[in-house]
């Protein structure tokens, strides 16, 4: 049954993910784009790692791919299309994709992977949580903290684009 | 036509044109506006109309005065009375004929049930304007019980022709007096609903106040007249400077607002609706007996011939008549000031820089009817 | 002691019965497809029963009768008109995006299913309980605008695309305040689990337990929630007076009826999160430990108390709709960045404070 | 500080102004059975009265012995603003004076194009037509309502002059 919905996904992903980067219409290619995400999350659902399937629902599906669409929406028109692009740099592309994938694959193949002995299943909440703020081993404070000074840079940063508007 | 414009911030964007209307919900009817927006703020808005004309004017020309009286109901449809009867004064000035007081008592408080009518109509309408879906059930309610004390006396409720030249058509019904009285009283308690549902409302004074100002000069040389222009201050209460029928004879203020903003408008109605109220209340124990038809007219009227103006005040604002006579059963010019016309074509003034919702708030408080403006 | 009446008893006996005739993924196909038209099932009648009701509370507020005249007290009005929505033509406009246009019902559907799945109806009767289910109902609604934004767009009208916008920035900005506001409650409860979100309410609702801070979060999730479902006096996205009928202007027959359907949907699973998390969802009314009170309660079953809870949330926010009048797009902006999340947040320090200090009932 | 209250006061202010709202459409809803204004209307039929004055058509008045007052003067036919009313009269000699008399042959009346103004009626010298408070006229072919009003075989009264 979880073989099935796996493959299910997987196809979904691939075929998504082609029709996300050949579409020419840019709107179209957000929506594909959505359904890789969604995919995405559905493949988290399956590995039971459900907190990490509700982030990438709320942070990609309805955060991100939404934002693009917004994007898109303020300024494309509605039969805009994008200019295909010709055979010398698609040729380049394929070549250079098939190199990542070939590094990928090559990477993913000679490595030795080893179980962590941490016990299969879900994972909390608590345990997350926790763990993001412990400073022990596998503790993530730093990167935490690191990651909220970012933001906090990025809100004062919206706040001062916002804010020259008024002085005008 | 769409062009390229600068921002400020060296952002291109894009203008684009919206037609509202001719069907739209609260274009109130066969309106056209053409919006030139910049995202959600309005540039510019062309109103075209012409979409109901039925050419009152031109039919008039051929029409005996009787019969134009009849017509003007169907112009500004909600202030029925006050069109017939504007029409009946000026008949009557050209004749020379004086009415009887029972006549002018029972055209004043007709006047001002129809006044209250048209004011609880729009005050339904604008709250739905702004979203919110019950108030427009409340006014018709309120509503209803002048249009019953209409339909008992006059015979009809919207379109009435109870005006003729020289008088009125039939005379007040007995209960009309009672109808009125408990009209009233229920009313009185009504009208403070009103203020807990809208215009204490925080969402709506938020909505409306401070937007879609008009100065007192721009009113002025607008012709924007009626509780619109009186909002802004300018004073053009026809029933104060020029008092016909019985309003020389009662208290009433004329209410004037000075910041001249949506808020304003929307004040000085609901201020007005407690003046007719007041108006009715002085003149519903005292009528007097008399005529309520002077014989001296003729069933075929003909007037001098001569130019004759009369103006009342409408719920809308002043409406004009005016009549060029080459002594003829019908006038030679018939033309109408109609007060929606002028009131209408100062929207673009003020709505430029706002919203397309208040857009809508602002076309609320104008209160256009738009047979009045197409006539 | 009488405790409340427990429904895993029946869903594991037929659990059981088809795995003694089925293999097992047989039996979890086939449990899937149960669940699955049950739902379907539900959302069909419940989204009837809400725009029949809807109407009648309307009327009522309006000194109307409502519909009267299909089947008694109009009880098949909202029937007749989904056969009538069925049997339009579907119209796509010159120039639409066919694709998306066609899509969008979809996402926006698809989206309030995925989020009715994880909702506890009673004891034993959820589709699934997952340790993250408030989260989840979250994560999957925020989907929804997708289909607003998509359907307004691809329509090919103005009115539809700002519509859309409107919305965008609409549920994009609200939904932080509905997730801030449901905080306070897993703050207080430790979880985000909806079963043990209830179970600890057995002694008292949260919003008895939780004093001011809860209440405040109750109202802030119901105002919140009301912009999320674009429900009055939020519904700018449609502003029937502004933009005749918003994202949806150009959509016909059943396409229509799909949004219509999300719309009540949304507005049912913001009123069952609602009074899950604060209310106690199935659980029925406990004070404390007085035991006798609490068992006479509990003879009332569990489905009773929780459709009789949401009933309550739906009834408060119709009674916003038909009584406020609609705000204009910036001031809902402001409403929403300036007022609710500046209090959820310094409301959300207060709950944690008073969770670590322990001073809930 | 000022700023603070000002903004606590906001939030009171504008939670105040709801609820009175919510006041006057909830004591509306509880009281939904005594204050519901809408009739039912083709259910109300029995019991619906018109008012006296009420104007729903025009109607020649005939007697008991099939006699109406209309002299076939066409006062109303003039009176009329939209061409409403077409009266085709006839002579008749009077049997008792000798005199060729004006009667009606038809007395037509369109009624989709009348207006019910009332002019006509004001205008009629004998008081024969007048407003009937009937109002379902609604037809499903236009023909329907143009109608004749005088009834077959009926005469002008004799005290009518």
């Amino acid at each position: 049954m979880e073989r099935l919905i796996f493959y299910i996904l997987a196809l979904t992903i691939i075929l998504f993910s082609v029709m996300t980067v050949t579409s020419r219409n840019i709107l179209r290619a957000a929506i594909y784009l959505l359904f890789v995400l969604l995919a995405t999350a559905g493949i988290y659902f399956l590995l039971n790692y459900n907190f990490l399937a509700a982030v990438q629902l709320t942070v990609y599906s309805g955060g991100v791919v939404v934002l693009i669409v917004f994007a898109v929406l303020l300024t494309a028109k509605i039969d805009h299309k994008l200019e295909p692009v010709n055979k010398v740099k698609s040729a380049l592309t394929a070549l250079l994709a098939i190199i990542g994938l070939g590094a990928i694959l090559w990477a993913v193949f000679g490595y030795n992977f080893t179980g962590n002995g941490m016990a299969e299943g879900a994972y909390d909440v608590k345990a997350i949580g926790s763990s993001l703020l412990s400073y022990g081993q596998y503790g993530y404070v730093l990167p935490f903290e690191v990651i909220s000074i970012l933001l906090l840079a990025a809100m004062v940063g919206a706040i001062m684009i916002a804010k020259r508007y008024k002085n005008d | 036509m769409i062009e390229e414009v600068e921002t400020k911030d060296a952002i291109k964007t894009q203008e684009y044109f919206v037609n509202m209307g001719p069907q739209h919900p609260s274009t109130h009817g066969v309106l056209r506006l053409m919006l030139e927006l910049d995202g959600e703020i309005i540039k510019k808005v062309t109103p075209h109309i012409g979409y109901i004309h039925r050419s009152i004017e031109k039919m008039s020309e051929k029409d005996s005065y009787r019969q134009i009286v009849h017509l003007t109901d169907r112009m500004d449809y909600l202030s029925n009375h006050m069109n017939n009867e504007a029409v009946c004064l000026l008949v009557e000035n050209a004749l020379e004929v004086e009415v009887s007081d029972r006549v002018k008592v029972i055209r004043t408080i007709m006047s001002e049930l129809t006044r209250l009518s048209s004011h609880q109509l729009w005050w339904g309408v604008m709250g739905m304007d702004l979203g919110a879906l019950t108030t427009f059930l409340y006014a018709f309610r309120d509503r209803e019980m002048i249009n019953d004390i209409f339909e008992e006396t006059c015979g009809a409720r919207l379109t009435v022709n109870y005006n003729v030249p020289g008088g009125v058509m039939f005379d007040i019904h007995p209960n009309f007096q009672q109808r009125v009285k408990d009209f009233i009283k229920s009313f009185k308690t009504k009208l403070p609903e009103y203020d807990d549902l809208l215009s204490n409302n925080v969402i709506f004074r938020q909505r409306t106040e401070g937007v879609g100002i008009l100065s007192k000069e721009d009113a002025i040389s607008y012709g924007v007249t009626g509780p619109t222009g009186r909002a802004s201050g300018f004073s053009n209460d026809t029933r104060k400077h020029k008092p016909y029928s019985a309003y020389d004879r009662v208290e009433f203020k004329e209410i004037l607002m000075d910041k001249g903003d949506t808020f304003s408008r929307y004040k000085a109605r609901i201020l007005e609706m407690w003046e007719s109220v007041s108006i009715i209340e002085q003149l519903i124990d005292n009528i007097p007996e008399g005529d309520i038809q002077e014989p001296s007219v003729k069933q075929v009227i003909k007037l001098p011939k001569g130019e004759f103006y009369q103006s009342v005040e409408t719920a809308r604002g002043e409406l004009g008549v005016y009549v060029v006579s080459d002594g003829q059963k019908s006038p030679y010019r018939l033309k109408f000031r109609s007060p929606g016309f002028s009131n209408l074509f100062v929207l673009d003034h003020m709505v430029r820089g706002y919203k397309i919702a208040d857009l809508v708030a602002m076309m609320s408080t104008i209160d256009l009817v738009i047979p009045d403006i197409d006539r | 002691m009488k405790e409340p009446l427990d429904l895993t008893p029946l869903t594991q006996s037929i659990h059981d019965y088809l795995l003694s005739y089925l293999s097992p993924f047989w039996t979890t196909t086939v449990e899937w497809v149960i669940i699955g038209v049950l739902l379907i099932a539900f959302v069909a009648l419940s989204v009837m029963g809400l725009v029949y009701i809807e109407r009648k509370v309307a009327a009522f507020f309006q000194l109307r009768l409502g519909p009267n005249r299909v089947g008694k007290w109009g009880l098949l009005q909202t029937l007749a008109d989904f056969l009538k929505l069925l049997m339009k033509e579907h119209i796509t406009s010159k120039n639409a995006d066919k694709f998306l246009f066609n899509l969008a019902p979809f996402i926006i559907v698809i989206a309030s299913f995925l989020a009715i799945g994880a909702i506890p109806f009673a004891l034993g009767l959820q589709a699934m309980d997952i340790n993250i289910g408030l989260f989840y109902i979250t994560a999957a609604s925020s989907i929804g605008v997708l289909g607003i934004l998509i359907g307004g767009w691809a329509g090919n009208n103005k009115y539809s695309l700002i519509g859309a916008l409107r919305s965008g920035a609409q549920v994009v900005s609200y939904e932080i305040s509905a997730v801030l506001s449901l905080l306070t409650i897993v703050v207080l409860s430790g979880s985000l689990q909806l079963s043990t979100i209830i179970e600890s309410q057995s002694d008292g609702w949260w919003i008895f337990k939780g004093h001011l801070p809860v209440f405040i979060a109750f109202i802030m999730f119901l105002i919140a929630g009301t912009a999320e479902t674009n429900r009055g006096p939020f519904d700018l996205a449609e502003a029937e007076s502004e933009l005749t009928a918003g994202f949806h202007t150009e959509y016909s027959g059943i396409k229509f009826a799909m949004f219509f359907l999300a719309e009540y949907v949304n507005l049912f699973i913001i009123a069952a999160v609602g009074a899950t998390v604060f209310l106690g969802g199935w659980m029925p009314f406990h004070i404390g430990n007085w035991a006798a009170f609490n068992e006479v309660m509990n003879y009332i079953p569990p489905v009773i108390w929780f459709f009789f809870k949401v009933g309550f949330v739906i009834g408060l926010i119709m009674w916003f709709k038909w009584t406020f009048p609609r705000l204009r797009i910036d001031q809902l902006l402001v409403l929403e960045w300036k007022y609710l999340l500046p209090i959820n947040l310094v409301n959300l320090i207060v709950v944690a404070f008073i969770a670590m200090m322990g001073w809930y009932f | 500080m000022n700023a603070i209250t000002s903004y606590f006061k906001d939030i009171f202010h504008a939670i105040k102004t709801l609820l009175t709202g919510m006041r006057v459409t909830g004591y509306y809803f509880s009281h939904a059975r005594k204050e519901i204004i809408t009739q039912q209307y083709p259910e109300n039929r029995d019991t619906l009265k018109m008012f006296d004055r009420f104007r729903g058509i025009v109607t020649l008045t005939h007697d008991e012995n099939n006699e109406h007052a209309c002299t076939g003067c066409s006062a109303c036919e003039i009176a009329c603003p939209n061409g409403t009313i077409e009266i085709i009269s006839d002579r008749e000699e009077d049997p008792e004076t000798g005199k060729k008399k004006k009667i009606i042959d038809k007395f037509i009346y369109h009624y989709s194009m009348c207006t019910l103004c009332n002019l006509c009626i004001i205008s009629c010298p004998t008081d024969a037509i007048k407003m009937d408070p009937s109002f379902e006229y609604a037809t499903f072919d236009r023909k329907d309502l143009t109608m004749i009003l005088n009834k077959p075989g009926s005469k002008i009264r004799k005290d009518v002059k």
